[in-house]
């Protein structure tokens, strides 16, 4: 009974699913769009961004399409108008959090951040931003991690642990004084543990983690992991 | 040296030989030594009565007892005399001699020290806090005396654990945690579940600020929750419970520590319990300081040695709990009504309370209020009644300006909405949550958007930072709060904040974030007016704000 | 105008080569961090093998830790990390996590004020500025002698007797400004831990 | 506004780099046409000393620095009926914002300046207006009714913008934005 593939209607297309997947990869399979930040495909989903809320219809509730399981004869609507306005809410939420100036981020132009920002049309932050003083370490020979720039969607944090294995970075605190931290408090010159394979800067949505003197478009590379593991498969 | 391995019939026999050695007495003289009371100098006053009753010569006839908490903690130090039930308030070593010459040894009560007690009990029905300031914590041989234990054997001896299942969903018992999810419910989905092991999880960490109703049952009482997580065990087939306390409780989790010690001496935690095929272990695992770590999944990641962050459901902790494994998460209030129930049966408890929220709820009641402690009231209860007949009122005669009912995440209900009743449903339509259990009132010489701001600060510094609207959402109502206080406030940021809020509550990936903006929301829907006062007028009627202001905002 | 931390890197940092490719062998651990002859070490050591080294008992390591050394020092936790084989920046996230934890050493006393709902509705605020200003201590923080220092916690589930502050281990309940002001002058000045028992009749 | 008269046009230049002008000047040969159909009454180039009153459409470059373009934005937004927040300065604070990041910022950036980097007589000026102790993005002190991001907008941006505008039209930003 297992097998047989789930029925389930996204805005208005029925879809078909198999068991286990989640909203997010049935809807990314049909070609419909739901934003996403903190998800990245074969990393372990996070759901702390929240963009990728849907409606289920009959549940006054919102639910994460990146971690909900679809079930047979579910209708999900992905793009309703209070969607739309508490995703511009949530990207506002976050370019407020830290001092986000695309100007003069090393990023621009390739951020995602940024993207879904035009994207999803926020043109302005209507609450009062935060402008940090975070620490930026430039202290390793390559790697640079500015923490103003962090949204702390733990991708770094996910791809270290879980694909290179080495789990040098890691959330420190907690609330809004969340930050990454690198083995203990060190600076990543001293890290003891990093392999220095630049998975975290590939992999970091905005201009928080890059390398230097390189161009940070040739440094993004969104598919490094279901590239890795892909080939990790293949015997 | 081996102790006797204890079964099932020892039970009765350690009660009876209890109730021998307690008749003996005339007189018992419970000295509350509860957290409320040992700041007040009640350690000492236990030394002194002991050290009394040997002077007068009374030590045969006399008991004298520490125990849990009396409920009457603005009254502290308290002192219980039995028979008769008479609580003595502010006693000090010059008066506890007073109460020993003249109630002890002539039997005459000292009427001009007694705490006038008939409102506040009669308005309660204490099931939960059935023993507290009756029983010696730290003798289970108290706790057995008084029918302790014997729901166990029941248990053991006459019911199947799907019987027990059966016998909660007819109480209609709900989990006092906050959410109200029917108990039986959730022991049903783990009981079906085949794989093993399976866990239970009680929660012992209340984080609210002015809620301290779990700790003082934990350490009144601690062998009625250790009880609660046997028969849960026995009904769901679990044979390890995790107590998860605060770290911050040094007394509750000395008594817990010793009762689960003594309880595994008597062979009634351990393998092979009281001689049957139930093997169960109760282990003490200590929190250091999280609120989120009351919601289900972050308890899970806390007990597993980790940030003690949530995760989203589904799956379920009944499905994929501790280490992945089936896990029951229970609240200790909920537990401790467990052995009642299986005692007197569910049909008798679903009688108390209202039809649809049974049972009765245990509330610490504090803030500006003549009377505050810990008081147990059956659900349905008029919020009036628990504050200005239990709790007597507001000092200084002052007038109530809200209720703050569920902690720091509930709501702030105005004079006219206290009438409404005390069960999930109805606070739930007026904004307010039944949470762990707080209620707190506020006079009015605060101003209402500086005691949300204090929630919110409150919500701010305890958010785990893992979700965008609980971690930026929350300071930036915080921000737009402390503008307001300060004169700088906007007009539109009325709008602002509720845009915000229910954002939040809506967007929240756990309960610390869907819940955190209903102090504002309860006070933009009930308080407008002071907020419009604020923003317009500069005018804060408790007259704290507006100290630091700024240049005026224009067009 | 954002501040840059640029480190060269340090060649004294605790043998950091060895601590990773090293073999996870207990002992050999021991000596590299030079802590081989502290008592401290060797007691907690015990406990560790009490919890038979597991990664899920980190939150009960740490209160052991914090209990014997009085807050969570540095080289300790590393030492820990790798008895426990967890990586060091899972015990220092999990150790800045939680409130409870302290990783700086704290002044000779403390004093800890509530922040309950009750304590700040009863005006524990008041207070804690006061302190603040008498004796130029910040929340959070200590004195710079090293003498006092002043907390701040979220209930202590005394709150009926609020506003409460706690001088050392001592509870002042129905605390005001002056008492507590004077409480913690005369603690400060005789070196002795005030008993104070606080009774509203006498 | 009188039905013969053509709608008027200010432009403004508060705490930014001219860079928004500048694109605004890369419309090239159109601006001849829009020329012909606004009058523009107020801009840094052209000389008149108070801001006139009734102006159709304002837009604004750069952040509120000091108090004298406070009192300026004050005027502004009683004269004007749209007023557009022109790049990102004017939007989110942008460069202009990042002293916030200091608690003296406004002292810090007069001394970096006029002191740190000059080489004769090094001090700070007095006539020079008080700065804020923050800077604001526009909509932080008053109410904005269109904003263009991007540093600079792109100069088919700002034309799409005042076309719809003066065809009575609302633009519609949400598709054309774009920080940085």
């Amino acid at each position: 009974m297992d097998d047989e593939p789930i029925e389930l209607i996204i805005d208005g297309i029925q879809v078909s699913a198999v068991h286990d997947a989640t909203i997010l990869e049935v809807a990314k399979q049909y070609g419909i769009y739901i934003p996403t930040l903190c998800d990245l495909e074969g990393l372990t989903s996070f759901s702390g961004c929240r963009l990728c809320l849907v409606e289920i219809r009959g549940s006054p509730k919102l639910y994460p399409a990146c971690t909900t399981p679809v079930t047979s004869g579910m209708e999900i609507i992905t793009n309703s108008e209070k969607l739309k306005e508490y995703r511009k809410i949530c990207l506002s939420l976050l370019l407020s959090e830290r001092t986000h100036v695309c100007s003069v981020c090393i990023a621009n132009n390739n951020c995602e951040l940024q993207d879904l920002s035009n994207k999803l049309g926020v043109d302005h932050v209507s609450f009062e931003r935060n402008w940090t003083k975070h620490t930026i370490d430039s202290g390793h020979d390559f790697l640079v991690i500015d923490r103003n720039r962090c949204i702390l969607c733990t991708r770094c944090i996910r791809v270290c642990q879980e694909i290179e294995g080495a789990h040098t970075l890691d959330l420190k605190n907690r609330g809004k004084d969340s930050q990454i931290t690198i083995d203990f408090d060190a600076l990543w010159g001293d890290s003891c543990s990093c392999t220095a394979c630049r998975k975290c800067a590939k992999v970091c949505p905005t201009g928080a983690i890059y390398i230097e003197d390189e161009l940070i478009s040739k440094t993004k590379d969104k598919n490094v992991v279901s590239f890795l593991l892909k080939r990790r498969m293949y015997k | 040296m081996r102790v006797k391995k204890f079964i099932l019939a020892d039970i009765q026999k350690i009660a009876e030989t209890e109730v021998d050695f307690q008749r003996a007495y005339k007189y018992r003289i419970n000295v509350c030594c509860s957290s409320g009371c040992i700041p007040l100098g009640a350690l000492n006053l236990l030394k002194t009565f002991e050290k009394l009753i040997k002077e007068q010569d009374v030590a045969e006839e006399c008991l004298v007892a520490r125990t849990g908490c009396v409920g009457t903690c603005s009254a502290g130090p308290v002192v219980v005399v039995e028979s008769g039930g008479y609580i003595y308030q502010n006693v000090t070593p010059e008066k506890a001699k007073k109460i020993v010459i003249d109630h002890i040894v002539l039997g005459l009560p000292v009427k001009s020290l007694l705490y006038e007690s008939k409102v506040f009990l009669k308005k309660q029905h204490r099931l939960v806090l059935r023993n507290a300031g009756k029983i010696d914590p730290y003798r289970i041989e108290d706790y057995i005396a008084t029918g302790g234990y014997s729901a166990l054997v029941k248990c053991l001896t006459r019911k199947s654990p799907q019987e027990v299942i059966d016998e909660i969903r007819i109480s209609g018992l709900r989990g006092r945690g906050g959410a109200g999810f029917p108990t039986a419910r959730k022991w049903s989905f783990v009981a079906r579940d085949h794989r093993s092991p399976k866990y239970i999880i009680a929660n012992l960490d209340e984080g609210d600020p002015g809620v301290f109703a779990n700790r003082t049952l934990a350490e009144a009482d601690p062998h009625a929750l250790i009880e609660g997580l046997l028969i849960a065990g026995y009904a769901i087939g679990a044979e390890k419970a995790f107590i998860y306390t605060r770290a911050e409780y040094p007394l509750a989790i000395d008594i817990l520590e010793k009762a689960i010690k003594k309880s595994e001496e008597l062979n009634i935690l351990g393998k092979n319990v009281l001689g049957t095929t139930l093997n169960f272990d109760v282990e003490l695992r200590l929190g250091a300081g999280a609120f989120v770590a009351g919601e289900e999944t972050a308890i899970i990641a806390s007990v597993e040695g980790r940030r003690a962050m949530p995760r989203p459901r589904p799956p379920y902790p009944a499905t994929s709990g501790l280490w992945g494994k089936p896990t029951v998460i229970q609240n200790v209030e909920t537990l401790a009504n467990i052995p009642l129930i299986i005692q007197n049966g569910g049909t008798w408890f679903s009688k108390i309370g209202t039809p649809k929220c049974t049972g009765t709820k245990c509330f610490s009641l504090t803030g500006k209020i003549n009377n505050p402690g810990l008081i147990e009231v059956p659900m349905g209860i008029p919020l009036r009644e628990v504050i200005f007949d239990i709790g007597r009122g507001i000092p200084d005669n002052r007038k109530l300006k809200a209720a703050l009912i569920g902690g720091p995440s509930g709501g702030c209900l105005p004079d006219i909405l206290l009438d409404s009743s005390i069960d999930y449903e109805s606070l739930e339509t007026v904004g307010a949550i039944m949470g762990s259990g707080g209620i707190v009132v506020i006079d009015d010489q605060s101003c209402i958007i500086d005691t949300a701001k204090f929630f919110i600060d409150f919500c701010v510094s305890e958010s785990c930072g893992k979700c965008t609207p609980c971690r930026v959402g929350l300071l930036k109502i915080k921000e737009i709060l402390e503008k307001i206080i300060q004169g700088n406030g906007r007009i539109e940021d009325v709008e602002l904040l509720s845009k915000l809020s229910t954002f939040i509550s809506e967007t929240s990936l756990c309960g610390l974030g869907q819940t955190a903006p209903n102090p504002v929301l309860t006070t933009l829907r009930y308080f407008k007016k002071e907020y419009l006062e604020h923003l317009y007028e500069n005018f804060c009627t408790a007259n704290k704000c507006f100290k630091k202001k700024e240049i005026l905002r224009i067009g | 105008m954002i501040k840059l931390t640029f480190k060269k890197k340090s060649e004294s940092f605790l043998s950091s080569q060895s601590m990773v490719y090293a073999p996870l062998k207990k002992p050999k651990v021991l000596i590299s961090m030079g802590l081989k002859n502290d008592k401290r070490l060797l007691k907690l050591e015990r406990f560790l093998k009490k919890m038979e080294y597991k990664g899920s008992a980190l939150l009960e390591i740490l209160h052991k830790t914090q209990e014997i050394y009085g807050y969570l020092n540095e080289d300790v936790l590393k030492y820990v990390s790798e008895a426990i084989e967890l990586p060091l920046s899972h015990v220092y996230g999990v150790a800045t996590f939680y409130s409870y934890f302290k990783l700086k050493q704290s002044g000779e006393h403390v004093i800890t004020a509530c922040m309950g709902t009750a304590c700040y509705v009863k005006g524990v605020e008041k207070i804690i500025s006061a302190i603040e200003k008498r004796f130029c201590v910040k929340r959070g923080g200590s004195t710079a002698d090293g003498k006092l220092s002043l907390f701040i916690t979220r209930c202590i589930g005394a709150c009926a007797i609020g506003p409460t502050i706690l001088i050392d281990d001592n509870v002042v309940g129905n605390a005001t400004k002056d008492i507590v002001l004077e409480r913690i002058a005369s603690t400060l000045e005789s070196e002795k831990i005030y008993t104070c028992r606080y009774s509203k009749n006498s | 506004m009188s039905e013969n008269k053509k709608p008027t046009l200010a432009i403004i230049w508060f705490s930014g780099c001219s860079g928004c002008h500048m694109s605004f000047l890369d419309i090239d040969e159109v601006l001849m046409e829009l020329a012909k159909k606004v009058q523009l009454v107020y801009s840094p180039l052209i000389d008149v000393k108070d801001f006139p009153n009734q102006v159709m459409i304002t837009l604004i470059e750069g952040a509120v620095t000091n108090e004298e373009q406070l009192s300026m934005l004050k005027r502004v937004r009683a004269g004007t009926d749209i007023l557009v927040a022109l790049g990102d300065c004017a939007v989110t604070g942008n460069v202009a914002a990042l002293r916030n990041a200091e608690i003296d910022g406004d002292f810090a950036v007069l001394k970096r300046a006029y002191v740190d980097t000059s080489y004769h007589n090094p001090q700070i000026p007095k006539g020079v207006p008080k700065l804020l102790k923050r800077v604001y993005p526009l909509h932080e002190k008053t109410t904005v009714d269109y904003y263009v991001p991007g540093c600079p907008p792109t100069s088919d941006n700002i034309l799409y913008v005042l076309t719809e505008l003066l065809a009575g039209r609302a633009p519609q930003m949400e598709k054309i934005s774009k920080f940085g």
